[in-house]
């Protein structure tokens, strides 16, 4: 079976490093990276491209950082 | 003797201690002291300040607005504080993550590595102990000894096999002064 | 690949146009940012911006409306549920809720908390129940478990002494006024998805003037707990759950619906 | 001229509120005051659609006025002393939020439980800051049933000016004692929704906010400045002051709701015996009439404050005094009500040396 | 001498309550002062076996107050801005029922939730009444950390000596900032029971009330003049007051409190540029010290008051002074502190026509 | 035939010497004066006179300390319970008791009465349920019935509006630190019995520090329900103990005893 | 004209509504008018008073110590009252239970056998407007017919079939008063 | 069986006439008088002298109006 293909955008400024969203990501999509941004938080970042799009990231993120997409599947 | 100073950083950067070092260690020398710390809801992040003012005499106002030393940890605090230093005064600052650094001219500035130094000796946390030594150095007003027994009333018990490091840490910023 | 992607018809998740664009105080991982995004999720869905006021509490939450696009009112330490009353009585059209903390809700402001839901009244009372007062550093909460340390309470609650953990939600259940009243959590993704479902089911019965829905979300303070946001989920699960467990706690009957 | 009626000065109250087109009310029962709500319950639903609610304490009222006060409606509270400190955080709050509010403190005796006869005794409280901060409620003080009945239009109107809680500061004595009222008529509710009150948002505008709070410094203070700079203006416009015969007069008697009248009594007595006696009467007891004070402070012998309390006024008629004539005072306390007479008698021994 | 230490003044105030031997502490926590109840809460039982005990509100904290001063027991409570405005019914009721106790307001910028930063707009309240009815409490305004402790013992002793509340007038930055302090020795805790005390009726004594209620008003005021003949004498024994350089002064600073050491600095700044000015600290703002300020009334300039609000203390200092010299005004308010730079600065312009 | 009965050994039933041989102010027939006799009765019996401490509320009993030969404080209207918790704390070997009336208990005093139980103080709460105001005549109380008029429910309480009658006692008995919660009446001669020996284990059960007990006592107001008291009686069997079912909520269980 | 009334008595004898008459009554001959009861907590028993004042001219003090008119229906308040009465005043009262009666020479004094006569018409309740009536005889300052609309707005509505009952009892105090 | 003799002493001062111990009485000895005391009450007269000293009058009597006696049996 295909797997459904997403992607997701992460606000770095925004995001403040609690690394929930790693914690949840099924496809281990997310990581904590090693620089911090403005505010001193190490922020997340992509490490692969296997992300199916299932959003639990974003829904765990406590401050909106993650946009999910994913692709349609009947296109 | 009357030495007053403003330590700012970001919250967790240590500022509060530095001050509280200052304090307990001028006590040891039976100076008058005061600490005046911003408080808040800085729980949630945000910058800190303290106010540590160390004098041979009684103090009077521990709120001052004007400053014989600036030590500064992060670019909010030079931006706030780069004025409050008193003409002839001491700016002293951890310039590793400074981006618009000082202009005064009327004003002896002190830049330093020290969150730099702080990695090399492979810990973040005493960056404020450089900074400390550092000012020890320029302005030589309690004794080095006194210094290590105020940290270790400031240093909670359960970091005390941390004192070496932090010792070592004072004398880092005094030698990275060039004096 | 992400250049294809990353267009508008394949959107999937994206932050509720309620929740305003500014950073949110909270510290990192806080189940009080999560609450108030999926409460701005439920306001977008419904479509209700312009008929819902809601009440910010004093707490951790105190400043609330600096991030709901919404009108809103401040409430006294633990007076959340009359200021909410008040509005509601005389907006009786219009949607209201609360949004309080433990402290807030449970202890000073037990009183209020408990005659609202006994009066029915026609709101929403969302209770962050994070088991400490966050907002003033740590001090031990009518919610704070036994033995569970606190600044005030050095050695642990000791409940002979400082009095027992309150579970409010079950005693409201028991007041004639309360319709929905349910225990929830945001510490999994699918968790968060069930108290959105609830959130959005309180202001759906309120519309239908069922009389007080009362959601209560188990949640997490990192900062006074001490302890990271991953590793304060999981002390939730094993310390927090047991107590205080997750579920319906009073539905409405079949009947009535 | 509108209805006259016989009424009690707590159904008068309750009345005029209706008549006021006010949207709600929310208080709690309490001595000597309790025939407000009996009677709102009783009349105030079925005539206008006004909300009633028996809140659960003298808190929970205070803050539903916030929360009610705050969508921009006409709202009232009333309580009696005890009460009315339970109400100090939630008036400071509203006071901060500069929510238009209305509310009666009908006095009684204190301190503590005291007696549930009348008192003057919440003057202070009223007017210098029973709740924290720097705050001020504008402060009526009616001697009539005839004023209890005007003060209420008089306070929503000075309320929604000012977008401040305003006090009727009156006593068991008004609330209790029956005289012929004329009542204003029905004024409709109001549709009207100010542009700063919460009721959701629409797309037109900005969110509102209610909120007393600053986490920063600097902007709770330009807040306060803020404030300040309306109670400035409340003072310069809104003084109201009766004098009475103190052109001319020897001896100023000066006493605030129920005593004044006491004291336009003794004042007679007084002019009985050829004893030139003039009233100063603060209506507002918050702006305080200073002015009228200074204004025959050179001219008396004396003032002569008269107050069921231990002198709460008096540093207010000091104040306006300034050092220029003796200022004596008479008061009563824990619910006991001077008598004319007595107030002459005393007036007699401050000032006379025991007899006119 | 005592133990020299370095001191938050929120914990110095309540290891100071530890070793003047209080039985027991009932609290909420509210910010800038929740280190009173968190110190107590670690330290007190084991040493002393103190009860210490976080109420469920202020509310219920001040009736714990209320009942365990009532066995004569030394009790004591703290809190901030709003949560002593809750407490204001109980403190009449304190007050009225004459039990002893021991309150801090740690006041932050007000009114309303306001700031948490520093303030002294509390002193109306706290001096004049907050709550309802003829009452005072006996007020200290501490400008140091060691009067943060001392004023403990002190307060103890007037609260007993009296049977009145006494009240520590402080703010957030005494709250929060650290000064080397002398600590006394411990006291034991008393084993007395006062005979008024309710601890259980023995056979050989009538049976002990404590109450505020009279439901006749004729005792109700007996019981007041009891009061206030109680206030007089405090007015007449207790009334402290720092004075510095005001002989020969032309001008005379004065403040409460922290405001006070900054005016001391300010005055510095002032000698130095050879302008002669002194300085009156009220310690005890009730009862005040009125004959400080009417002494060089007729020998200054004029007086200048600094306080953290909007002139509350303004009052009291012109019923003192009472027209006989200017008295000019420098307040910042809502958490906003002064510096000694500013006060200097707001006195040139006031009085000196811009510079000094 | 009187002249040698009347003789002390031939003595049943004299008035407790504990209650003060002063006329009270109650109306005739109120179970104020019944419940203080009783408890007089048991102070007697228990011979505690000398250790116990009361506490008298805001309401009808205002004065209850004109009437008992012990000492005893006032509190704030609502606040017994905490007035009551500040004298036990610190006079912990004392017997101390809160006597309230129900809208004292159960409207302003809510969250000091949960509270107190919910931190298990070792004290005894006597809680006279007269289902009114009547001290200040006659107003709703939260204990009000349904469709029952009061001065302020003129047309009947409205559920609705105004709250539903609340059992306080069914609330407190949920809290873990009650050990001993019961309700009783006094409008019969075995119901003041009983009432009788439940105060009595009230206070033998704090003597052991078992937590609080709650004793409500479904009572009458014959001035305000404006009712013969014989009237008042009918009318609270017919009408309050349907609603207040009479009998022990709570007992200790066996191992506990 | 001005008329200073006390009227006292037991709570349950009617003395708050004789003086509550009298001021409607008052209203509508358009006199002002004011009534100050006692108040306290009377629900349970104990005296009741009112002051009563009827004047052509707006009334100052509604609270005043000597009346010109005393009406007093127990002992107690006989005792009280007695000596508020102005020189040259009224005072009347109900002799049936009184065992002190007054003493005063400077005043009027009324005595009237009201109890007997209220138990004599089967309704103890009339008491108060036979007193009513003896006082309108001595002090005829309101029309009887307005008398009689007072009383009608006074008396709730459920009581209106006893209005002729109170009707007569006003005028047996008249009678009972030897002019 | 013979029946226990007992007897009661009514506080005339102190009854306040609610007659709730007239209901009570299952030897129907008290009953309402017909004059009034100090107070205005119409206080509780006794009407026979079946009183068997059961207590129910004085356990009901809210203002402990009533004293009891009843003959010890084995005497
Ligand atoms: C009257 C009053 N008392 C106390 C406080 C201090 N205070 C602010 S928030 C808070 C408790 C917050 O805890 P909680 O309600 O659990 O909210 P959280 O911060 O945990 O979300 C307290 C005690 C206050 N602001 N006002
Ligand atoms: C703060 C405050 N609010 C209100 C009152 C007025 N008040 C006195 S007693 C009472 C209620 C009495 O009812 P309840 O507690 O049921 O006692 P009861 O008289 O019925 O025995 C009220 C509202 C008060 N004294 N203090
Ligand atoms: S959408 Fe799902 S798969 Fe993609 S990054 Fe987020 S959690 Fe991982
Ligand atoms: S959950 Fe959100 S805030 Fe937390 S690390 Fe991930 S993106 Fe950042
Ligand atoms: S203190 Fe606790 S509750 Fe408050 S924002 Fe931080 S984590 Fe959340
Ligand atoms: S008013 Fe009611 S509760 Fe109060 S004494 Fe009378 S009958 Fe009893
Ligand atoms: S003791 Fe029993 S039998 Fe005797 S009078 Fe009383 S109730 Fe009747
Ligand atoms: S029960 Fe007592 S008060 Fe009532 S009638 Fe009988 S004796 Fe009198
Ligand atoms: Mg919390
Ligand atoms: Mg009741």
């Amino acid at each position: 079976m295909a797997k459904v293909k997403g992607d997701v955008i992460i606000d770095i400024d925004v995001c403040k490093g609690c690394h929930l969203c790693v914690e949840v990501c099924p496809s281990k999509t997310l990581a904590a990276g090693n620089k911090v941004n403005q505010k001193g938080y190490l922020y997340v970042i992509k490490v692969n491209d296997e992300c199916t799009g299932c959003t639990n990231c974003a829904t765990i993120c406590p401050d909106g950082a993650i946009t999910v997409y994913r692709e349609k599947l009947n296109k | 003797m009357l030495e007053e100073i403003i330590i700012a950083g970001f919250g967790g950067q240590g500022v509060l201690s530095m001050g509280q070092i200052l304090c307990y260690s001028g006590i040891t020398e039976n100076k008058e002291v005061s600490w005046m710390p911003s408080y808040g809801p800085e729980m949630r992040g945000g910058t800190a300040n303290c106010i540590t003012i160390i004098s041979d005499e009684k103090i009077s106002s521990p709120i001052i607005a004007e400053f014989d030393t600036a030590i500064v940890l992060n670019q909010p605090s030079l931006d706030k504080f780069e004025h409050s230093v008193k003409p002839g005064g001491v700016l002293l600052y951890d310039s590793t993550n400074i981006i618009k650094p000082p202009t005064r001219t009327d004003i002896k500035i002190y830049k330093l590595e020290a969150s730099n130094e702080a990695a090399k000796m492979k810990n973040t946390k005493i960056l404020n102990m450089i900074m400390l030594g550092a000012f020890l150095k320029i302005k030589p007003i309690i004794k080095f000894d006194n210094i290590i027994a105020g940290l270790k009333k400031v240093l909670p018990e359960r970091y005390h096999h941390l004192l070496p490091l932090n010792e070592e840490a004072v004398k880092k910023g005094m030698e990275l002064v060039k004096s | 690949m992400s250049d294809t992607m990353q267009v508008a018809e394949n959107l999937v998740y994206k932050k509720p146009k309620t929740l305003l664009d500014v950073a949110m105080h909270y510290c990192p991982g806080c189940g009080h940012s999560t609450t108030h995004k999926i409460l701005c999720e439920v306001i977008d869905e419904l479509n209700i911006q312009s008929e819902v006021v809601g009440v910010a509490p004093v707490g951790c939450s105190v400043i609330a409306y600096n991030y709901l696009d919404i009108d809103m009112q401040e409430a006294p330490h633990g007076r959340a549920s009359a200021v909410a009353t008040g509005i509601k009585r005389v907006l009786p059209e219009k949607l209201v809720f609360s949004y309080q903390g433990d402290g807030d809700l449970a202890a000073i402001g037990t009183g209020e908390t408990l005659h609202t839901c006994n009066r029915g009244e026609n709101i929403l009372i969302i209770f962050i129940n994070n088991g400490i007062y966050g907002m003033t550093g740590g001090q031990m909460a009518p919610t704070t478990l036994e033995n569970m340390k606190s600044t005030t309470t050095p050695f642990g609650r000791d409940v002979k002494k400082m009095g027992y953990p309150i579970k409010m939600t079950e005693l409201v259940a028991h007041l004639p006024g309360t319709y929905y009243v349910t225990r929830q959590s945001v510490h999994t993704p699918a968790n968060v998805r069930k108290t959105k479902a609830a959130i959005k089911k309180g202001f759906e019965y309120q519309r239908l003037n069922k009389g007080t829905c009362f959601i209560e979300v188990v949640s997490n303070c990192p900062s006074n707990w001490k302890m990271t946001p991953i590793d304060s989920n999981k002390w939730l699960v094993e310390n927090m759950l047991p107590f205080y467990p997750l579920g319906d706690i009073k539905v409405p009957s079949k009947e009535e619906n | 001229m509108g209805e006259l009626k016989l009424m009690k000065g707590n159904e008068a109250l309750a009345e005029a509120a209706i008549r006021a087109g006010a949207d709600a009310y929310f208080g709690y029962p309490i001595t000597p005051q309790s025939e407000v709500l009996e009677y709102l319950a009783n009349h105030a639903e079925k005539r206008t659609g006004m909300v009633i609610l028996q809140a659960e304490s003298e808190i929970a009222a205070i803050n539903m006025i916030y929360g009610a006060g705050g969508t921009g409606k006409k709202v009232m509270t009333s309580s009696s002393s005890p009460g009315i400190s339970l109400m100090q955080e939630g008036l400071s709050y509203i006071a901060c939020s500069e929510i238009p509010c209305l509310l009666a403190n009908v006095v009684r005796g204190g301190p503590g439980l005291g007696t549930i006869q009348p008192g003057q005794s919440d003057y202070l409280q009223a007017t210098k800051g029973g709740g924290h901060g720097d705050y001020k409620l504008i402060v009526l003080a009616p001697a009539s049933i005839q004023e209890m009945v005007d003060f209420v239009k008089l306070g929503f109107d000075l309320a929604f000016k000012y977008r401040n809680p305003v006090m009727i500061l009156t006593d068991g004595v008004l609330g209790q004692m029956m005289e012929k009222v004329e009542l204003f008529d029905q004024i409709p509710r109001s549709k009207e929704i100010p542009r700063w009150a919460t009721v959701g948002k629409p797309p037109t505008r900005e969110r509102n906010i209610m909120t007393s709070l600053n986490l920063q410094p600097e902007p709770m203070e330009k807040h306060n400045e803020h404030l300040q700079a309306k109670y400035r203006e409340i003072e310069k416009n809104e003084v109201r002051v009766e004098t009475i015969d103190c052109d001319g007069a020897d001896y100023i008697f000066t006493a605030f709701g129920l005593t004044a009248r006491i004291c336009t009594k003794a004042a007679q007595l007084a002019k009985a015996k050829g004893i030139k006696v003039g009233l100063i009467r603060p209506i507002t007891v918050y702006p305080f009439p200073y002015e009228a004070y200074a204004k025959y402070a050179t001219k008396v012998k004396g003032f002569f404050d008269v107050e069921m309390n231990a002198g709460q006024m008096l540093e207010d008629v000091k104040l306006g005094v300034l050092g220029k004539a003796p200022v004596e005072f008479y008061g009563r306390m824990g619910g006991m009500i001077p008598t004319p007479e007595e107030v002459f008698k005393a007036f007699e021994e401050k000032f006379l040396g025991g007899k006119a």
